[in-house]
């Protein structure tokens, strides 16, 4: 308990300081120490599937999204900064927010007992599964319209951002063109590690049937490897317009659906699994989703395209 | 058998602890920034290093221990390259990395 | 002589202990990252803030029986090599926009 | 206190502070920055409510940890497309501000 109590006000500290921090880049600091703690918090929860999400994820690849963003952004912090709400506006705002605290502790501290919980229902879904991780079981099919759903968001989000590209490089190569120094650190570290994140990105995604982890993860790990390929000069992004990049993208939605739309004639409902081949057909749709869930978060660190693609 | 085994973990344990403590009084009391990041690097690879001998000994299967030695690998390299790349940016007029 | 049950409930309440430490010594080097004062001093630091929270990650998952932790440090070793290299991009990037 | 309520109450802290910083910061990665806060604020409730919900043999209830990790993913998608959005305007004005009256 002693542990746990060290551990919340670390994360609130953290939390603390990614609010008032001067400096836009130190909160961001602030911001990816703050995941990292939530990591262990998830650990101490008995959560190690969202442990994994969080570091890959929530940590780990917004964080370098943020540092980026924040470094670049430099110049226009101070000037914005002056915008600052006056001190009532402040006040009115920290009563407010004090009061939404507030209110949600109530809640926690209310919460009903004995404490409801869906672990009996998932528990009874995952023989018909064959899947040894409640969490994967349920993404892939007690909620599996939920992930379904999920991977169409995040496909939104990218055409989202590609529409935000000027007219000149409609359908060019997202982000800069990084060029390599084969004397590098960079790529030496790139040769290195890119190798070694496919296979445990693999492995995460492959254990997560039976252990925690599973295609979100697994698929985070090989879009930061991607991105570090692409940082490091070694690889080009391609262009947004190109067809084998278009089809990777929706592959992994495009086969979870029909396999879904299958259920009604195989097994009476939208995304049911016959009994007999359910493993099979949960392999079936998370091979290309972690294919298609890489690509995209990858492109969507990169960014919108920046450089035409006939030059 | 597995009494001396224990006995290994938490003699190795606690020496990484130490050195985990040891680098954060280092940090606090050295003056320049470099010379105190330098130390601090050293002292917490090797407290890894000590925390992941001392589990060696807990772990079940060659593969958990494996994993363990990785983990500890990947850290080692990840810090250096941070320390390099970070060198390289900083000094003035350097190429970009 | 110990019970071996008993022993290995010492053995994980110890393990506990180790990670309360090493947990402490991460809130010091907090305060080196808030205080500065340049971006690389932060970046440094929260690069070794990230070895001790796989140091306390591998503690815990073997004091609670959680294997999977040692995949959370896994990650967590291999992804903050990423933000680094993120983070000296974004630094060129900055420069390139200033040109 | 079960830790499931300590970090329960830890995550209203960070609703509440995540608020906070929407609110008053008027550049717009500060806002980012503040939303993620909130999110994690939330999935902490959500860490709550499963770990108190442990039954079947698990040590939380795995339908809000799927949940947690489907939201993480959104939350990722989101903060990605609002970066971008602000990237845009920084390239086409030079400036990062919410400001309206230009």
């Amino acid at each position: 308990m002693a542990f746990d109590i060290g551990l919340a006000v670390l994360v609130l500290g953290v939390a603390i300081w990614t609010i008032t921090a001067r400096d836009t880049f130190a909160a961001v600091i602030g911001f990816v120490t703050f995941g990292l703690l939530l990591a262990l918090v998830w650990v101490r929860l008995a959560a190690p599937d969202v442990a994994l999400t969080e570091v890959a994820i929530g940590s780990g690849v917004t964080g370098g999204l943020l540092l980026g963003a924040s470094i670049r952004l430099r110049r226009t912090e101070t000037p914005a900064a002056r915008e600052k709400p006056g001190a009532t506006l402040r006040l009115a705002a920290a009563v407010l927010c004090t009061l939404v605290s507030a209110g949600l502790a109530t809640t926690v501290l209310l919460l009903p007992e004995p404490a409801p919980t869906l672990a009996p229902q998932a528990a009874a879904n995952i023989p018909a599964t064959g899947l040894g991780n409640p969490v994967t079981a349920v993404l892939m099919a007690y909620r599996a319209i939920d992930t379904l759903l999920e991977t169409v968001v995040l496909l939104l989000a990218l055409i989202g951002m590609w529409s935000l590209a000027p007219d000149r490089v409609w359908g060019g190569f997202p982000g800069p063109r990084h060029h390599s120094d084969p004397e590098g650190v960079l790529t030496f570290v790139a040769q290195l590690l890119v190798p070694v994140g496919i296979l445990v990105g693999i492995h995460i995604f492959w254990i997560g049937s039976v252990a925690p982890g599973g295609e979100f993860q697994g698929a985070t790990i090989l879009a930061a490897m991607w991105i570090l390929a692409m940082m490091a000069g070694l690889v080009d992004a391609p262009p947004v317009s190109r067809r084998w990049l278009r089809l990777l993208l929706v592959a992994g939605p495009a086969v979870f659906f029909a396999i879904g739309l299958s259920g009604f004639a195989m097994a009476g409902a939208f995304l049911a699994y016959p009994a007999a081949y359910a493993k099979l057909l949960i392999v079936a749709i998370e091979v290309p989703v972690t294919l298609s869930i890489a690509a995209t978060l990858a492109l969507l660190v990169t960014g919108p395209p920046e450089r035409a693609r006939q030059r | 058998m597995s009494l001396a085994l224990d006995a290994l973990t938490v003699l190795a344990v606690s020496a990484g602890a130490f050195f985990f403590l040891a680098g954060t009084v280092g940090l606090l009391r050295f003056p320049d920034a470099l010379s105190r990041l330098h130390t601090l690097t050293k002292a917490d690879n090797l407290g890894l290093g000590l925390i992941v001998f001392g589990l060696l000994f807990q772990v079940e299967g060659p593969f958990a221990a494996l994993k363990l030695i990785a983990v500890w690998l990947l850290t080692l390299l990840a810090g250096a390259t941070v320390a390099q790349l970070i060198a390289h940016t900083a000094r003035p007029g350097g190429s970009p990395v | 002589m110990l019970e071996s049950s008993q022993r290995r409930a010492a053995v994980a309440d110890f393990l506990l202990a180790a990670a309360g430490v090493v947990l402490a010594t991460v809130a010091v080097g907090l305060v080196r990252i808030l205080w500065g004062p340049g971006d690389d001093d932060r970046i440094m630091a929260a690069q070794l803030l990230g070895t001790s929270g796989i140091a306390v990650l591998l503690l815990l998952g073997q004091a609670m029986s959680v294997p999977a932790a040692v995949d959370v440090a896994l990650i967590l070793a291999l992804l903050a090599a990423f933000v680094t290299v993120a983070f000296v991009k974004g630094a060129a990037r900055s420069e390139a926009d200033r040109a | 206190m079960s830790d499931a309520i300590l970090y329960g109450l830890c995550g209203t802290v960070l609703v509440g502070l995540g608020l906070f910083g929407l609110i008053v910061h008027p550049q717009p990665l500060r806002k980012i920055l503040a939303f993620n806060l909130i999110g994690g604020g939330v999935f902490l409730l959500f860490g709550a409510v499963a770990r108190r919900g442990a039954a079947a043999g698990f040590g939380g209830d795995p339908v809000p940890q799927a949940l947690v990790i489907t939201g993480i993913v959104v939350a990722f998608s989101a903060t990605a497309l609002a970066v971008a959005l602000l990237l845009r305007l920084f390239q086409e004005t030079g400036q990062a501000t919410l400001r309206s009256d230009g």
